[in-house]
């Protein structure tokens, strides 16, 4: 039992680190390698390792499966209502130059539109899988 | 892949990711590396390790070796292997693959879009389109997951085990 | 120079194989579904070397905002294949959860993951 | 707004889907879905419009123009293609609702109409791009719901035939991959058009003709084409009334035309033909699918299984008529991809009602439903001779290019063998219709016509059938445009 | 009503009909009123057209287009007129007819009966005034879709095995022989309508060309031409009726009819002659008409022989098809009249045996003539019209086919012709013998028996006068023939 509170410690003081490096992967994109699907994986990751440690119930009510399903939905809206957005103002689907009156910035805008909308998706979809399948593994077992 | 203990099997199978992403690494794909590392080594790995924390650790029979899949596979590399003579050689800039878009990436995307790493710009702006696409896929193995394992009423589930 | 410029494409053909054999030829799913696995990886592979320069280096540029005359003498890889790449390794990781957890199921409801046991019970239960 | 309709039509379906997730209602996820069906079929009837009328559409994806960017490009060929999958979407989608309520768990039919969406939405992607890795990304969005959906069977079969599916499917879908890589690798492009443009200058190496067999081998295994069509009967048979007649009507003919995209439009039918001699691989493969599969069918017992194996003989004369190489042939495989998801959808809807009331598709439980279900055998009996190429019929439209199409090459054997083939079809229809009009109701409980709700759009499309079988001309017309779209090189 | 909607009428009037039946099955005196108006009401309509084109008009219509540049069309063309005059009137008389045997036979499902029967009367107009062959081919389908419940009406294994072989032989046929042969013909020509001269000629190549009449002559299954043959026996399962309208009138007729206006506009008599593509098929047909006769010869029930009889019969009008000259074209299409009413007496002279004694075996009719003394006179009348012999119309048919014979120079023909008519006289002759000169066997059985019921019995009367009078009174036939052959 030991190890157990070695382990249940290390998630305490890692979980936090580990959202801070998905964000930082997830705004640092631009710049370096990295972007939205990459830091969906590494936050789905901090949940998945805290559910680990904790227990499925634990993490379930941080974050309750309803929510990480919406998510894995909303990114997709997200993603898309860019894209439609950029249709009113008059480009074509995802046409991102119409966001800004410098069409560079306006990439900027958008870039950063559908990052989020891939990063709230794969969050979402990576903590779901990983609620099924450990959701079946209780009951099974 | 003869060895019995699946276990092993998976773990091999994410060292082989891992191993694939170092290569990625030095074939200047560093994005691809970061996410094959995350994914192949990491997510996949896990699912691998929750699936079989469900279906149990072991291969029950030694596998036989059938000839079809093996006249398959060598008819298929064969292709494949014939197929790359006449591809152009590895890594000469000259190369038709390197010209064409991707001097337009490389060239334009500094004034067009504006960030320094063009693989995102690319991924989200000029291929962004993909992009959604591969948010959707994602979405939908999600949706098909969902299909597949939900929470159903426990009663039914045990009686069909029992069949 | 055939057999000096192509060497790498052959390696990664015969990891291509490796999988795809093993993904044909086992009668277990969950070593179909690896097998899948390295299939696509070594896909992946044969990809990310079309892009590769020799020389070149990894598509960031160097300065945000670079002037053409400071990008001109740096030779990058070509990002397209990288950009494939990631989708596709993305829709590999789908097709993965979704195949195991069709194997889940398939154990839970058959209580085999083995493709010669199913197809028994299978023909049991139309006879 | 109207030159937003290309893209549109792929995006309303797309973001239905998550609607159906967040209202987690079977009766509002139920609505979105016919909605978004029927609003893509409203934006695809205009898009094809104009495309018969003005010839070929471009959408700029993000502005960028081609091959920078992605391109969405529809000509009469995908026009057509997507008017097929939005006119059998817009009908199963309403048909579903029963249907499912009865096949499938209530708490999982939210995500059963995402699921929907989502396939509906990966096939139009497909269809509509101009993009190869667009196509395979499209593909795999469809190819995945759709492994999701037929899981979802009452049978458990339905588990391991889903899983069969999924291996063949990425096999196919890798092999498509690889193809595309090579193609890349010698030119550059991913524009279709584009590819088009650059193809020529390397046709004669041998990256090329290799690109081109794993194309053919990936795009077989989508189609189901003999002898790669082993996952095809297990999944139409043991996925849910709703999803087969979805599937069987439309996965299987988007296939199709992902191989006439590839091998007449990026390649070219000179190279198809004159270097690569696609028709002597076709030829043969689509004769033996047709004779074998036609054959098979008629010694099943399970109904959806028996239309199953008729539906990889029926793709059979799809490839048929592209190995003739000819605007006559292709306007027959065009014409048939059309005609038979008409015809397959309808039967396999009746199908459908038949699981409703009766539980069981086995040719047995069949016995007497002439009189107890006049409607559904009645819709079986049109559809099944539309199968069969009775005049008066799509099918027989159908039949009746493909011959000509024989005969102008001068191949006679084939004629006679595509019309005893027919004669082949026509024993297993009848088979059900002689077990259902001709024994007795062995059943003492009151058995009842289907719902309402199932009759109409089952019989939308049995009356489509003999509509399009007695006026041809517009299918006919489109279908010769797309032809000579095709036969013409890029578009 | 102008032509065209006349030709339009006579189709739409008897699917019309189908509705009134159903609309009054409640009421069986009502439903069969209704039947008889409306076969009335047609024969007046077709009568129309007749007239319309005795005056030299063709009158045509367009329905639809399923496949551009072939629509279906109708039009009155003579010998399309003579088809429908004969079926038209047979309607009447068997309506008459069917209403005392249906009742007297207590038979079930009346009221599908008399509605698939309207249905297959509409079919039988479309084929007679299909205006190009594409339309021909299409109601030919439906006829035999619409006749399919007709023979399967007893609802018995044997008669589902008989419905069976029925539409294996006319579809298997119609589809891989017949369609092959019109989609051929329009990769060929370009059209397929019908064409006073043809459409063949001159663009046909001489080899092609008996190869594809072949394919007509085979693929029209309803002519019976051997080894097609199969499916004319097996169908006697159906009520007498049916049998004799379908079996013996329109069904049949309706493929001898095919082949001689295949042969008449679509080959053009000239270019079949120049060519000498039909040589072949006359001996085909030739064989026919002997072997048909010899089997009949070998069966005893009554309407086996008859039905070998009409497989007998109907390889005369192919054969004067296949002769491709005016005689032969004219003989063909009079005997289409002439054998429709002898065989068509025949038929209910045997329904009326079977409803009022319950005879089916000829052995069985010894004596039987004293007690159904019109009926076997009208037997033998019948008999006489199909054998050819004075003073019955089948006489007039049976000169213009020898003499056709005689003018393509086929002596060998000809003995065919007369030897065939021997064996016929021979096996239809001993019927009414054995009702007026055999003594019965056990005589107290007939005692009950009397003449069939009123209504058939007046029909019987109706053929078995026909017949007589189109020996005096041949004329409008004979007129709507010389215009076929003379454009």
């Amino acid at each position: 039992m030991r190890e157990q509170v070695i382990v249940r410690v290390g998630a305490k003081v890692l979980v936090p680190f580990i959202i801070l490096f998905g964000l930082y992967v997830h705004f640092h994109g631009d710049y370096s390698p990295g972007g939205g699907f990459q830091a969906g994986v590494i936050l789905a990751a901090a949940f998945v390792l805290y559910g680990l440690v904790y227990g499925l119930d634990a993490v379930q009510r941080v974050l309750p499966p309803a929510f990480v399903q919406a998510c894995a939905a909303l990114g997709v809206m997200v993603f898309a209502g860019v894209g439609v957005l950029t249709m009113f103002l008059g480009g074509n689907f995802l046409g991102y130059g119409v966001l800004a009156h410098d069409p560079e910035h306006g990439q900027h805008y958008g870039i950063i539109g559908v990052e989020a909308g891939v990063v709230i998706t794969v969050f979402g979809v990576m903590v779901s899988i990983f609620y099924l399948f450990a959701g079946r593994g209780r009951r099974s077992g | 892949m003869r060895i019995r203990n699946l276990f092993a099997v998976v773990m091999m199978a994410g060292i082989y990711s891992l191993l694939s992403a170092g290569l990625f690494t030095i074939m200047d794909a560093v994005d691809v590396a970061f996410t094959e590392a995350a994914v192949g080594a990491g997510i996949s790995t896990v699912l691998f390790l929750g699936a079989l924390a469900l279906v149990g650790h072991h291969e029950r029979k030694p596998g036989h070796t059938p000839l079809l899949p093996l006249i398959v596979v060598l008819v298929t590399g064969g292709a494949l292997v014939y197929g790359t003579m006449d591809m152009p050689p590895y890594g000469d800039p000259g190369n038709p693959v390197h010209h064409h878009v991707a001097d337009h990436y490389l060239e334009e995307s500094p004034h067009e879009i504006g960030i320094p790493n063009i693989v995102t710009a690319v991924l989200a702006s000029y291929r962004g389109y993909d992009t959604m696409g591969e948010t959707t896929v994602v979405f939908t193995a999600a949706v098909a997951v969902m299909l597949l394992l939900a929470r159903r009423p426990r009663r039914p589930e045990e009686e069909e085990d029992e069949a | 120079m055939t057999l000096l410029s192509h060497y790498n494409y052959w390696v990664v053909i015969l990891l291509m194989m490796v999988g795809f054999y093993t993904m044909i030829s086992r009668g277990n799913l969950i070593k179909k579904m690896v097998g899948l696995n390295v299939f696509q990886t070594s896909v992946f592979m044969l990809y990310i070397s079309m892009g590769k320069i020799r020389g070149g280096t990894a598509p960031i540029l160097m300065d945000a905002h670079g002037e053409s005359s400071e990008t001109a003498h740096v030779l990058y890889s070509n990002p397209l294949p990288h950009v494939l790449i990631l989708t596709a390794i993305v829709v590999g990781i789908a097709t993965t959860a979704v195949g195991l957890a069709l194997i889940v199921r398939i154990k839970e409801t058959y209580g085999s993951i083995e493709e010669d046991e199913i197809n028994q019970i299978e023909a049991e239960g139309a006879a | 707004m109207s030159e937003h309709y290309v893209i549109l039509l792929v995006l309303v379906p797309l973001l239905a889907s998550p609607l159906c997730i967040f209202s987690r209602n079977a009766r509002a996820a139920w609505g979105f879905a016919v909605l978004a069906c029927l609003t893509s079929l409203y934006l695809v009837f205009q898009v094809w419009a104009e495309v018969m009328a003005t010839g070929p559409i471009t959408y700029h994806i993000g502005d960028w123009a081609p091959p920078v960017g992605i391109e969405y490009r529809v000509d009469a060929v995908n026009a057509w293609v997507l008017l097929i999958v939005a006119v059998i979407g817009s009908v199963v989608a309403p048909y579903a609702r029963v249907s499912v309520e009865r096949e499938v768990e209530a708490g999982r039919i939210p995500l059963f109409y995402a699921a929907f969406l989502l396939c509906f939405t990966g096939l139009l992607g497909i269809t509509v791009t101009g993009d190869v890795f667009n196509v395979f990304v499209f593909l795999e969005v469809s190819s995945l719901s759709a492994y999701g959906l037929i899981a979802l069977g009452q049978d458990r079969r339905a588990l391991t035939s889903a899983f069969r599916y999924l291996i063949m499917g990425s096999v196919g879908a890798t092999f498509i991959v690889i193809g595309i890589g090579l193609m890349y690798v010698m030119t550059g492009s991913l524009n279709m058009a584009d590819l088009a443009q650059l193809l020529p200058q390397v046709w004669d190496t041998r990256t090329i003709k290799v690109a081109y067999g794993f194309l053919a081998v990936g795009v077989f295994l989508k189609l189901a084409l003999f002898p790669l069509h082993l996952w095809l009967p297990n999944a139409y048979t043991f996925a849910p009334s709703a999803v087969t007649a979805f599937i069987a009507a439309t996965a299987t003919k988007v296939a199709v035309y992902m191989l006439l995209r590839f091998f007449f439009t990026v390649f070219g039918a000179p190279f198809s033909f004159d270097v690569m001699r696609l028709d002597m691989v076709l030829l043969p493969l689509a004769l033996v699918a047709i004779v074998t599969m036609s054959l098979v069918a008629i010694f099943q017992v399970n109904v959806k299984r028996l239309l199953a194996y008729s539906s990889v003989a029926q793709i059979g004369y799809m490839i048929l008529g592209i190995s003739f190489a000819s605007v006559t042939g292709l306007t027959a495989a065009l014409l048939h991809l059309f005609n038979h998801a008409l015809m397959k959808g309808a039967l396999f809807m009746c199908m459908g009602c038949v699981m409703y009331r009766i539980g069981s598709v086995h040719i047995d439980a069949m016995a007497g439903l002439g009189k107890r279900m006049p409607l559904t055998m009645a819709a079986f009996v049109v559809a099944g001779l539309s199968l069969v190429g009775v005049p008066l019929t799509v099918g027989f439209i159908s039949k009746w290019y493909l011959i000509l199409g024989a005969l102008e090459r001068g191949w006679w054997p084939v004629a006679i063998l595509v019309l005893i083939t027919s004669l082949m079809a026509l024993v297993y229809v009848w088979r059900v219709v002689e077990v259902a009009y001709f024994q007795e109701f062995p059943h003492d409980e009151d058995t009842q016509e289907a719902p309402w709700a199932l009759l109409i759009p089952m019989w939308a499309l049995v009356l489509a059938n003999v509509w399009f079988g007695i006026d041809a001309r517009t299918t006919v017309a489109s279908a010769e445009q797309a032809a000579q779209t095709l036969m013409g090189g890029a578009p | 009503m102008t032509p065209p909607a006349l030709v339009l009428a006579s189709l739409l009037i008897p699917a019309l009909g189908t509705v009134f039946v159903l609309l009054l099955r409640k009421n069986p005196n009502a439903r069969e009123a209704a039947s008889l108006v409306t076969a009335g009401v047609l024969f007046g309509t077709v009568l129309r057209v007749y007239r319309a084109v005795m005056a030299g008009d063709r009158p045509a219509i367009v329905l639809a287009e399923p496949i551009p540049g072939i629509p279906i069309e109708l039009e009155a063309e003579p010998l399309g007129v003579l088809f429908a005059l004969i079926a038209s009137f047979l309607w009447i008389v068997t309506t008459l007819y069917a209403i005392g045997y249906m009742r007297g036979h207590h038979e079930e499902n009346q009221t599908r009966f008399y509605t698939f029967f309207a249905f297959a009367i509409a079919s039988v107009m479309g084929v007679a005034f299909a205006g190009n062959l594409f339309t021909l081919f299409i109601f030919y389908e439906v006829l035999s879709l619409s006749t399919f419940p007709l023979v399967t009406h007893a609802g018995t294994e044997a008669a589902k095995r008989a419905g069976r072989i029925y539409l294996g032989v006319l579809f298997s046929t119609s589809i891989v022989f017949q369609l092959l042969a019109i989609i051929w013909t329009y990769a060929i020509a370009g059209t397929l309508d019908f064409t006073s001269g043809g459409i063949l000629s001159g663009r046909a190549a001489a080899g092609v060309v008996p190869i594809l009449l072949g394919l007509f002559v085979f693929g029209v299954g309803k002519a019976a031409v051997m080894p097609f043959h199969r499916w004319l026996p097996a169908a006697m399962v159906a009520p007498t009726p049916v049998s004799a309208l379908l079996h013996a009138v329109a069904v049949v007729k309706a493929g001898v009819f095919s082949i001689l206006k295949i042969t008449v506009y679509i080959f053009g008599i000239d270019f079949l002659t120049q060519v000498g593509a039909s040589v072949w098929l006359m001996w085909v047909a030739a064989a026919t008409i002997i072997l048909g006769s010899l089997v009949a010869f070998t069966k005893d029930n009554l309407k086996a022989r008859l039905a070998y009889s009409t497989v007998s019969q109907l390889s005369y009008i192919v054969l004067g098809a296949m002769l491709a000259n005016a005689s032969g074209i004219i003989g063909g299409g009079m005997h289409i009249a002439m054998h429709a009413f002898g065989k068509i007496t025949l038929f209910f002279c045997a329904g009326a045996i079977m409803v009022v004694a319950h005879k089916t075996e000829i052995s069985q009719l010894k004596g039987l003539g004293r007690t159904m003394p019109v009926t076997f006179f009208a037997f033998f009348i019948g008999t006489l019209s199909i054998v050819g012999l004075p003073p019955a119309g089948g006489s007039w048919s049976k000169w213009f086919l020898g003499m056709g014979a005689l003018e393509a120079g086929q002596v060998g023909l000809v003995a065919v012709l007369m030897l065939s008519s021997l064996l016929s006289l021979a096996y239809l002759m001993e019927i009414p013998l054995k009702g007026f000169f055999y003594a019965p066997d056990e005589a107290p059985h007939h005692e009950g028996v009397h003449e069939a019921p009123t209504p058939s019995l007046i029909a019987i009367v109706a053929t078995a006068v026909a017949c007589l009078i189109l020996f005096v009174f041949p004329e409008p036939f004979y007129e709507l023939m010389t215009l076929v052959v003379t454009p």
